[in-house]
């Protein structure tokens, strides 16, 4: 497993970021623990359809989404703001698709990166012929795919995999494993040691890296995306890390797992080993936290505004995008839709 | 008798098939530790062990493949796809092989198993989440569909279910796990898979539905009496096999007919009932058949949902329309 | 203009496209070297060279979920799927993401591509090789389906389909591919998605069908001639977007329908046209609505097919059902 | 690889089988042999609907299917013909299952054998339920499941692999690669070296073994058997091997590779080194080899007969198999089926 940066800050080698990108990741990092807690304490007040906390894993998003180009593509999931944002989406689209806001799925138009997946294992399947339209159209672009160790067992991480090796694709593959998918644990999941060593199936690279590692995950999606762009086919990346949450907001997870576990990983923190190596490096002070925290904090609370003032789509634009042209049935439906709310 | 929910219902439903049945097992995704999401196997793993109740990786396909693989070595799997639009990598499975083994080999080999699967909006859902496509199970030849909408049908249908010689697939409707409340008999009873129940009588239109539209679908009934018109409200309970006889004596009493539904209105079952009665109740229809139903769009999420699910609003004007046509 | 089987027409309609239009690749097992099972693609790798016609490994719902990628990535993917029963395992991605990535992400991502499928029965094939599904298709929002009969309406609906802003599952009847002939205009042209052909016509009754039954259909309309009866022929083509208008107007005309399809019966698209009729022509009809259709039955194979698929016989038999009613 | 019989008919160390087994086995390789030709020969004349002839692989059928227990599971693929008759499906219900008689699908009922699959990939989870069948009630049955190269790409595969592995189940996943799925070669189908290296990806022992040497299939096979009944889980064996003939008489193969390449293979023929090794051990003369080809044509002879005399379904029986009992909407369809054909 590479490690580059141990769990209290000692760099393993030569640090491969610079102290300057080390601090805007460390800053993206902060940014996007305060989205996920925002996002967690509003679905509490029932001001979110749901979330899926992603806290423990922002070395792993952030780390993995730092070396992409603006237009590479990203195909992740519902657990995967923070890449996500890394690449470009906006907050209040983050938020307002979890509100329950069709809207929120509709990126701006220089950000490629699709509505996040809720079904487990097909969209990998997408970042493969996303990495192959690039091809053909003579595009620098290459794909990165977003998924945890449970959607591994899914059929279409099979059928994903073995294709972008067959026809030599750009496609990154990043799977956070985070120990569990729902109740699952990793080690029940599967029998494989690791979920790297899937790659060998493939006749494609695997690695696997701490994923509370920011320089380990920086390192090795790096390697990955340049491999991809030089068009020497994909690669398979096994983040490893922890959910330090409940899988959604109506989980338990004192169903399936020890505190005592949970524990352990919270020394395990991402942002923390970061601040020590910047700390040591007399780039990280307590002033700054305090106004990155707000920084963010206002940013967030702004996107939530933005997002909770969107009113969804109504009777007549649920009909509008099921096609380029709406077809009379439902012209037809719409009509009736619309009468039946006095419109 | 206790009074249950539906949810409670069921899993008493489920407690008692592994009790009884030795060859039962449960199988899906969560369905041991935590008890699955809406917690309909809650307690059951603590119960019968992890043999019996048996948490899966994320695999529907695989699962499903191989509880049929169990079904026809003599087990009777009970498999909980975890919603059912996650039931779709599970299809080829479903339609080419579990559908189908009793009559490739001739009776030889059978796959009496049962899967479970909560379907339906109406709870502010994300994407994927509030499918209600039970027109792909119903076209395929050999499953049975059923669809309990009371809590005493659930139990007695899903003992029905784990009985039957075939295939069964039974849908859970997600809005009424916990919203709806009756006495359930406590022992072991079937209610036999086939029969539609007339919940209320009636002369002028008749009012048809299943699952978690029968909850408005009565309403709108009430509205109706509360406006002097007398609807008669058939919950078909199995959509197949059809209780064709049920269905058609209705229609040919009140003369006029209201199906409902929220899966998409082209082909969603609405159109079975229309067509049935269309063809064997022509000369008795009084007014057209109308359909309330979802739109065919995808179903929206949390802030237009309402706009997608029939209200009974749509059901209470299309009685009347059928009565001034 | 050159005489040309449905198989040839799709053949010069693939090669066009691919001549046309930069973006369009075609997708699927056996398509290049040997130019696919029944042949469609034939030549085309070697014209256009193994990155236009890719051969693919053996994995339906890798094929569909990879060219939805390619789609939402600009190009136009034409998949086939080597058979209708096939499809099954592509189904979650076709349902889940093909259908509506659009909706998804409000018009900003879009699937452009065609799903081919050869379906239906008639020559005695293995088992799954005879499937006539398309009512899952049909049933699922967002997807456009189309089933020519004919080998010009095959060339210039595949020709609107690869220019569809929108997924299209287009179903090729196995059984016509070389069984029928006729002129086929040289140059691209379109017919456009979501017409039906008013083949014959006729006064007494409708007679509705698409695709492979189309023959036994037509066959029917000659039966009825001679026999004095005049039989309107409609060939829906287009399933979605249906030609409602076209459909209803020529019931209106003649008060009688029969639909005719080699699907199950229980909510195959025969459910969907009886019910329409019903609900919108109800006062015109003077006789019930008939189906004439595949029983809800797993496909027979080869010796026994024949009591499966309608006959023209029984197209027959219904249509004068209609007019003793 | 594996191998112990090598083309020329010597034994690499100590023969496993005996050579009472071996002649056994050796005329059970005629006996298939003949069966197939006679199926593609009786396709050609119209008198089955279709027929994936299986020559070239007949080591890889008997060999794997000879160390099975009779109770043992079977879950095999249209190709599979002479596994399926070792484990008692009689020949006059292979043959009439591909005359189009669905009653060829109903196997004796002391057979343990699954009607063979067409669509490719969704068996093998058979066999994984069934080996937990067999465990459920206590039985020491296994299960076996054969499928071809080109079926190790479906998503379905991957899922029957880690199920198998994650339960620890008694199956036995027999690849026979004959290098083809259609017209794509295996090279074309997956970019791993071997498939038998694709166990890794499950945590399950792999095996690839020479699939046209029928000792080091026995061999592998019997200890895969062996593993799997004692309770120690899955194996996956891959048998490297070459199908002779078309995918199926539909098929024209010189679409997509050389007939020198077929010769090649041609050399390495299953049988023939049996023959030489029985031969050098005077335990095959050329009289017993045409007695045996006499005595299987004869029995064909008859299979075909037998199955050609089977008149189908007919219109009321199409109906019979759907349910155990024929719900209402069939009894109405059977009737509706019968007067249309005048019954
Ligand atoms: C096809 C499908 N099956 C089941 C689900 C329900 N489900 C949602 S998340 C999840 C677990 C996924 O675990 P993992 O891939 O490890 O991702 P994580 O949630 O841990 O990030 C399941 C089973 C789904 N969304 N899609
Ligand atoms: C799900 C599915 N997809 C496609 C097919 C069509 N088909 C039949 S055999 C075959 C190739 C299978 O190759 P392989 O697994 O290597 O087996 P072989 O035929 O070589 O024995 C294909 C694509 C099918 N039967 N089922
Ligand atoms: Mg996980
Ligand atoms: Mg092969």
């Amino acid at each position: 497993m590479l490690q580059l940066l141990t769990p209290s800050g000692d760099v393993l080698g030569e640090p491969p970021l610079s102290v300057d990108l080390t601090r805007r990741l460390y800053r993206a990092m902060v940014y996007v623990r305060t989205f996920d807690r925002k996002c967690a304490a509003l679905q509490k007040q029932g001001r979110l359809a749901t979330y899926a906390p992603f806290e423990g894993q922002e070395a792993a998003q952030v780390g993995s989404a730092a070396p992409l180009d603006p237009e590479d593509w990203m195909v992740a999931s519902y657990r995967d703001a923070a890449a996500m944002w890394m690449q470009g989406y906006p907050w209040e689209l983050l938020i307002a698709w979890r509100t329950g806001d069709e809207r929120g799925g509709r990126p701006p138009e220089h950000v490629s990166v699709l509505p996040p997946s809720i079904t487990v294992g097909g969209h990998m399947l997408h970042a493969v012929g996303l990495a192959w339209s690039a091809r053909h159209f003579g595009e620098e672009r290459i794909a990165i795919t977003y998924f945890g160790d449970g959607a591994t067992s899914e059929g279409d991480f099979h059928e994903a995999m073995n294709l972008a090796a067959v026809y030599g694709l750009g496609v990154v593959f990043f799977c956070q494993n985070n120990q569990y998918a729902i109740s699952m644990p990793r080690t029940a999941q599967t029998r494989s040691e690791t979920i790297a060593e899937k790659a060998i199936a493939y006749g494609m690279p695997g690695v696997q890296v701490d994923g509370n590692d920011l320089f380990a995950v920086f390192t090795a999606t790096a390697e990955a995306i340049d491999r991809a762009r030089a068009g020497d086919g994909p690669t398979l990346i096994e983040a490893v890390t922890y959910r330090l949450g409940p899988h959604t907001t109506s989980d338990d997870p004192s169903r399936y797992r020890e505190e005592s576990e949970v524990e352990q990983w919270r020394r395990r923190d991402p942002l923390e080993r970061v601040r020590i190596f910047l700390s040591e490096r007399d780039a990280w002070t307590p002033e700054w936290q305090e106004r990155l925290e707000t920084e963010a904090s206002t940013e967030i609370e702004r996107a939530v505004e933005l997002a909770e003032g969107m009113d969804g789509l109504g009777p007549a634009r649920i009909f509008e995008a099921m096609f380029d042209e709406l077809p009379p049935h439902l012209v037809d439906q719409r009509a009736e839709a619309l009468r039946s709310v006095g419109q | 008798m206790a009074v249950l929910t539906l949810a409670q219902a069921l899993n008493q439903g489920l407690e008692q098939a592994l009790a009884e049945h030795p060859e039962v097992v449960i199988l899906g995704e969560d369905v041991g530790r935590t008890g699955g999401v809406f917690r309909i196997t809650d307690g059951l793993q603590r119960r019968f062990g992890p043999e019996r109740v048996v948490d899966t990786p994320v695999a529907e396909s695989g699962i499903v493949g191989m509880a049929f693989g169990m079904a026809v070595g003599g087990m009777r799997p009970v498999v909980e796809i975890q919603f059912m639009g996650f039931s779709y990598p599970a299809f080829d499975q479903i339609v080419n092989h579990v559908a189908r083994i009793r009559n490739r080999s001739r009776h030889r080999f059978t796959a009496p198993m049962v899967i479970r699967m909560p379907y339906g909006g109406g709870i502010g859902a994300a994407e994927h989440h509030s499918e209600s496509t039970e027109t792909i199970y119903v076209h395929t030849p050999g499953l049975k569909v059923v669809v309990p909408s009371r809590p005493a049908d659930a139990k007695g249908l899903l003992a029905s279910a784990v009985e039957d010689p075939d295939p069964v697939i039974f849908l859970e409707p997600i809005r009424l796990y916990r919203a709806v409340r009756e006495t359930v008999p406590e022992d072991p009873h079937t209610v036999p898979i086939g029969e539609a129940s007339i919940e209320r009588e009636g002369t002028d239109v008749t009012l048809v539905s299943y699952g978690a539209m029968m909850k408005e679908t009565r309403q709108a009934a009430e509205v109706l009496a509360e406006r002097g018109v007398s609807a008669e409200v058939v919950d078909l309970r199995t959509l197949v096999p059809l209780d064709t006889d049920r269905l058609l004596a209705s229609v040919e009493k009140t003369g006029r007919v209201v199906v409902v539904h929220e899966a998409p209105r082209t082909l969603g079952f609405g159109a079975e009932v229309a067509a049935l009665v269309a063809e064997r109740a022509l000369y008795s229809l009084q007014a057209p058949p109308k359909r309330v139903t979802g739109w065919d769009t995808v179903v929206p999420l949390k802030k237009s949902e309402q706009y997608y699910l029939p209200s009974v609003g749509r059901i209470v004007a299309a009685a009347e329309e059928t009565l001034t046509a």
